[in-house]
């Protein structure tokens, strides 16, 4: 169960997601799914969609707006062999069982010392640009990246969501499952059957020579358009896909980096403590010698997300403020 | 109890005007001219009137994602006019929270509105804080907020009624009873289909009503707010209706369930009924009534469409009190 | 109902292993031996050994931060000695987490002790997962969680009763009200000071009992996890009680009620008058089980003391499961 | 109300934080204090101590275990001009009310379009050391870097502990107001009566020219003991205590930085997604045609914490981490 073998068929993201929770559902009885909303209706997005029908309210199992307990059900089942795979209807709502999250699920294997672990996935719908408002909009990896024993994940591409969460389910480490809410209906190749996207592993999502753009969830998209932008002016950008976030892959972006010599980092949420920052302060330390320029730090403005699509659009940055900071970038003069 | 025709006219325009402004929503929501998500509160009229009929502009409430109509109805009634409220769900600068809160997070201090918070339920927390400094400030207001059946899931239903009724502060809990979360049958969520069964044990008075009688649902309320202004602390209220609007895809409940609720247990049929059981006012007059309704309505979607969108500067302004939000 | 004088003596040395348990955890904890915070559970034997009697090697139990006792009991029933638990208080590499749980983190799955959280009151949702699995495989076990009558207070109270109740999930809530949350009486901190009055609503039986009466609490355990293990669903039991440990600088309770529990309703005392009255048993015998016990803790003392402290690797081992915790 | 003019007297840091409290009480009777066991007792850390008795229980309100409420009374009573101060016992225990500091309080002024303010603090001992254990050692300030809106302080001293309090009761913002315990019966000079240390400005710990040491909290008194054992080697390193932690004082981080042409920034949380990753970025960023190697990091190792002392010391940095980084940043070949 590795690198997929079957052909590739056209799937949105949240099919191959479905597809996902399907076989590993059919594998294994041990994994189940809970959260609101989730059976009959098939969750708020459709993600679990067919799954009820198929797996019963045993295994599908809706529940009230306990976020907490949902959390706290999904690592104790967990503690005792079983592979729940949780949805949080907003990754907003995650302050609601932050604590389950990461006072427990995070530390359990640690502080027991070995004797439990907590095989939880919680997939979530995070990301804006659609009016949902500052409670349905944010980007929430950046609450979660300085708890040292909890796996963040956030997939780009249909193929990708559906790798990684088949990776996500059979990892034995809880697993936050970022879904940013602009990318459900974008559709790509997803191969057929069972395959895992190996966790911790970044992809290199556009090969260059001229810089190094890292980006993940929607970012990526935005960086791979951006690369397009930069092509017409004749500079190759390499687009990194981090899809791990936590922790995230230092080799292929360090590696990247040193052949080119200038990185910007992207990220749609706001930059004073986001991932960016951990992204772009590791570049300039272990980078140094071979930097020809500061690194560029995308992210949001430092505010709430506001209901005003208007106003939201002058938030959140995009493929634009990416082809600006590579222009600034490579403007720069080296030091030398 | 029995409330007079003067009363139940006003009371019959009011629900007139939430529904009106719930369907003009709809409309204006399809056709894409309001953004991000929409519940409406078709079918809860009654109890949107009830609540709006006893709530002052001193007290306080922190409405649900169905409250248009009672955020309406609390500006009309203490700011003049409800459209700075469809403003808002338009997304414009004349919006109460000039765009930047919408449907599920509209605010009007001066009219009472404490706002959504999208959040389900978190409010139960917030509304404490409220209620704590008017008591401190020996305050006769009344703290409201309105919580689903959904919404008593979260694990501050507890913390909240267990401060309120230690503290014996002043909220009012207006549970609105619709029957279920999304789509998730309100006994199949909870150990009671009946959320008071939940509160009972707090101690503090838990009084279910039928929520599409508008004089039942108006003298609950009535009832309510006295015992809070007496200083004789909290109040659990829960008001058993049914939400119109299914899911975002469509009807998902037995077809004769929603039959009773549309038809037969229609708040505003209801009401209609008992105004013209009284004999003392014409079909003509109330039919006038629900037309001056809906004709208000278009105007303030009018007012909205018409309104400008916030200045850029807005997107910046008003992260941290008296600092400008870090431009990096 | 009686327990018949075996029973009786094995429990009453099973409260007087805690309760030295807990004595000489202090003495040593003054000493300055075992590090970090300690609570104790001295005064609540008859409680602890109540539920260590009827829980199951496969099933489990949440500890809160006063069950040293309980988990030195659990682990000398079903894996011969409760050493372990001992020097995992003292940060010792033979302890059950080797040391880098201590007081607060203490578990062992293998004698069914699932850890204590200290923050107090998360395993309440926790417990909701043990025993949705054990249901989903149709295993009768009693997925038990031990909170103080402070925890209660937590979110999670309501958000896991009401799961609990509306799944019929098998969890046993062992609720020790002891009358305090730190210095805050239980009946300033709740709208009842009995907490099955906030339990009620949601359905499950709730039955208070004196906890300081070994031959009740005994008795009301039987019967909870009877009716758990037949599949009835979940279960709720207060245990009235009250710990010696005031706050960490001192007393601070009245001296009347200090006095009815440390000498008129003290667990140990109860016991021994009990055994005594049967007329079968001779006061040398239980004056021997009482030394026995406290012969055997000082023998864990020992053994912690002589155990190593856990080795450098440990440090960053089993951050991940399978991966290496990041250097950087 | 800003810089002391009376004498400084020598108390503890608990003792200016009960003086910080007492002041604002007496000046104003909107300022309130709630959590558990706060009022006869004086808190957990005794820094409430006698005000219970000066300012009675409807001031001084012990609370039940809950979180969320304790926060969400805060926040709710500050939209009717209260200007509470909620003591969380623990910084461990913010993933209770996560939510309403990061969903509610900090974004109440924005969403709202600044119809509302919720000037609360919320002051919580963090920090580890002691063998407290996962759950009461945690530096949390990481949990709440990327939440626009929140202001986040972190005071090092007492007379910085009371000033910092003074200004963050005084302050219209959410306040995080974060105590480490292993400061609490450290002693100082302490000014008489009211005065207020500024919010967003950080200070010169001492001063230097060599290189730049960016801490906060516990890490100042630990990059003070290395800027000692550096000044024996005749490296003369100048301290920059952050204070306010978000938004933290760029202006004179970067104007050292670019004096002193190398810097090392000291967190006791782990490295990852931290505090110390987000100055890094920025110090890289901006001060990159003056910084003549790159930025050391440190921070705890990415681990949650384990009860052991023995343990607890491998992976918590202090004053010979700060050491060796400053060695490593001057020992480092500038790329010129
Ligand atoms: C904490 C939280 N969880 C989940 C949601 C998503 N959500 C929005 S409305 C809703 C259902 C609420 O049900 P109820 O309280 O009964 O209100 P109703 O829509 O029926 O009026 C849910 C689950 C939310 N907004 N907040
Ligand atoms: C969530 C949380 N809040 C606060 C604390 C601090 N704390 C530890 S024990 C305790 C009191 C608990 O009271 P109770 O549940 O009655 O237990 P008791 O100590 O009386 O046995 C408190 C407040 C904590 N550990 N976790
Ligand atoms: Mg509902
Ligand atoms: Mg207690």
């Amino acid at each position: 169960m590795t690198a997929p073998t079957a052909p590739a068929r056209t799937r949105t993201f949240v099919q191959a997601l479905t597809e996902a929770l399907d076989l590993m559902m059919a594998e294994d009885e041990n994994v189940y799914l809970l959260g609101e909303d989730i059976g009959r209706m098939g969750g708020d997005f459709g993600v679990t969609r067919g799954l009820f029908e198929k797996y019963g309210a045993e295994r599908v199992r809706d529940t009230p707006l306990s976020e907490a307990a949902i959390v706290g059900t999904a690592v104790g089942s967990a503690m005792v062999g079983m592979r729940p795979v949780a949805e949080i209807m907003f990754a907003d709502f995650l302050g609601e069982c932050y604590d389950q999250l990461v006072n427990n699920a995070a530390k359990l294997h640690y502080m027991f010392d070995g004797q439990f672990k907590a095989p939880i996935v919680v997939r979530t719908a995070c990301g804006g640009g659609f009016g949902g408002g500052p409670h349905h909009s944010q980007s929430v990896e950046g609450w979660f990246l300085n708890v040292p024993g909890l796996v963040i994940v956030g997939p780009a591409t249909p193929a990708d969501a559906k790798g990684l969460l088949v990776a996500s389910i059979a990892d034995d480490n809880p697993v936050l499952f970022l879904e940013h809410k602009a990318l459900y209906r974008v559709k790509g190749p997803v191969p057929e059957g069972k395959y895992a996207v190996p966790l911790r592993q970044a992809a290199v999502s556009r090969p260059g020579r001229d810089l190094t753009i890292v980006a993940y969830l929607k970012m990526t998209p935005e960086a791979l358009a951006a690369a397009e932008v930069l092509a017409k002016d004749g500079i190759e950008a390499e687009v990194i896909d981090l899809r791990t976030l936590r922790p995230w892959d230092t080799d292929t972006v360090l590696s990247s980096v040193r052949r080119t010599g200038r990185a910007v980092v992207a990220s749609e949420a706001p930059r004073m403590g986001g991932l960016a920052a951990d992204v772009s302060a590791t570049i300039a330390e272990e980078c140094w010698s071979d930097l020809k320029a500061p690194v560029g730090r995308v992210g949001a403005l430092d505010t709430p997300i506001p209901f005003s699509l208007v106003l939201e659009k002058i938030i959140l940055p995009g493929r634009d403020q990416i082809v600006q900071a590579a222009r600034q970038v490579l403007g720069a003069q080296p030091v030398a | 109890m029995p409330l007079d025709l003067e009363q139940l006219l006003d009371l019959y325009r009011d629900m007139w005007l939430v529904r009106a402004f719930e369907f003009g929503l709809e409309r204006e929501f399809k056709k894409g001219t309001v953004p991000g998500m929409l519940h409406t509160g078709v079918g809860q009229e009654a109890t949107q009137a009830a609540l709006a009929a006893h709530l002052e502009k001193t007290d306080c409430f922190f409405p649900d994602h169905r409250c248009h109509g009672l955020n309406a109805l609390a500006q009309e009634r203490h700011a003049g006019t409800g459209q700075r409220i469809m403003a808002e769900l338009f997304g414009r600068a004349t919006g109460v929270c000039g765009g930047k809160g919408g449907s599920l997070h509209s605010a009007d201090p001066s009219v009472g509105n404490f706002g959504d918070n999208a959040v389900e339920g978190s409010f139960m927390a917030t509304v404490l804080g409220v209620a704590l400094a008017w008591k401190m400030r020996r305050q006769p207001r009344v703290a409201c907020c309105v919580i689903g059946d959904g919404t008593v899931g979260r694990g501050e239903f507890h913390e909240s009624l267990n401060l309120a009724a230690t503290w014996k502060l002043p909220v009012l809990y207006a549970c609105v009873n619709n029957g279920y979360a999304i789509s998730t049958p309100v006994g199949e969520a909870h150990a009671s289909a009946n959320i008071v069964d939940l509160a009972r044990g707090y101690g503090l008075p838990c009084v279910q009503v039928d929520g599409n009688d508008i004089e039942l649902a108006y003298a609950a309320v009535e009832q309510a707010v006295a015992h809070i202004r007496a200083g004789h602390g909290p109040y659990f209220l829960e008001f058993k209706t049914w939400r119109w609007q299914g899911l975002f895809s469509g009807e998902f409940r037995p077809a004769a369930e929603v039959r009773y609720w549309k038809d037969e247990h229609d708040p505003l049929k209801l009401a209609r009924q008992k105004i013209l059981a009284t004999g003392r006012a014409a079909e003509a007059a109330v039919d006038q009534i629900e037309a001056e309704a809906k004709a208000q309505i278009e105007r303030w979607i009018q007012f909205a469409i018409a309104s400008p969108m916030p200045g850029s500067e807005k997107a910046t302004a008003n992260v941290y009190v008296g600092w400008e939000a870090a431009s990096r």
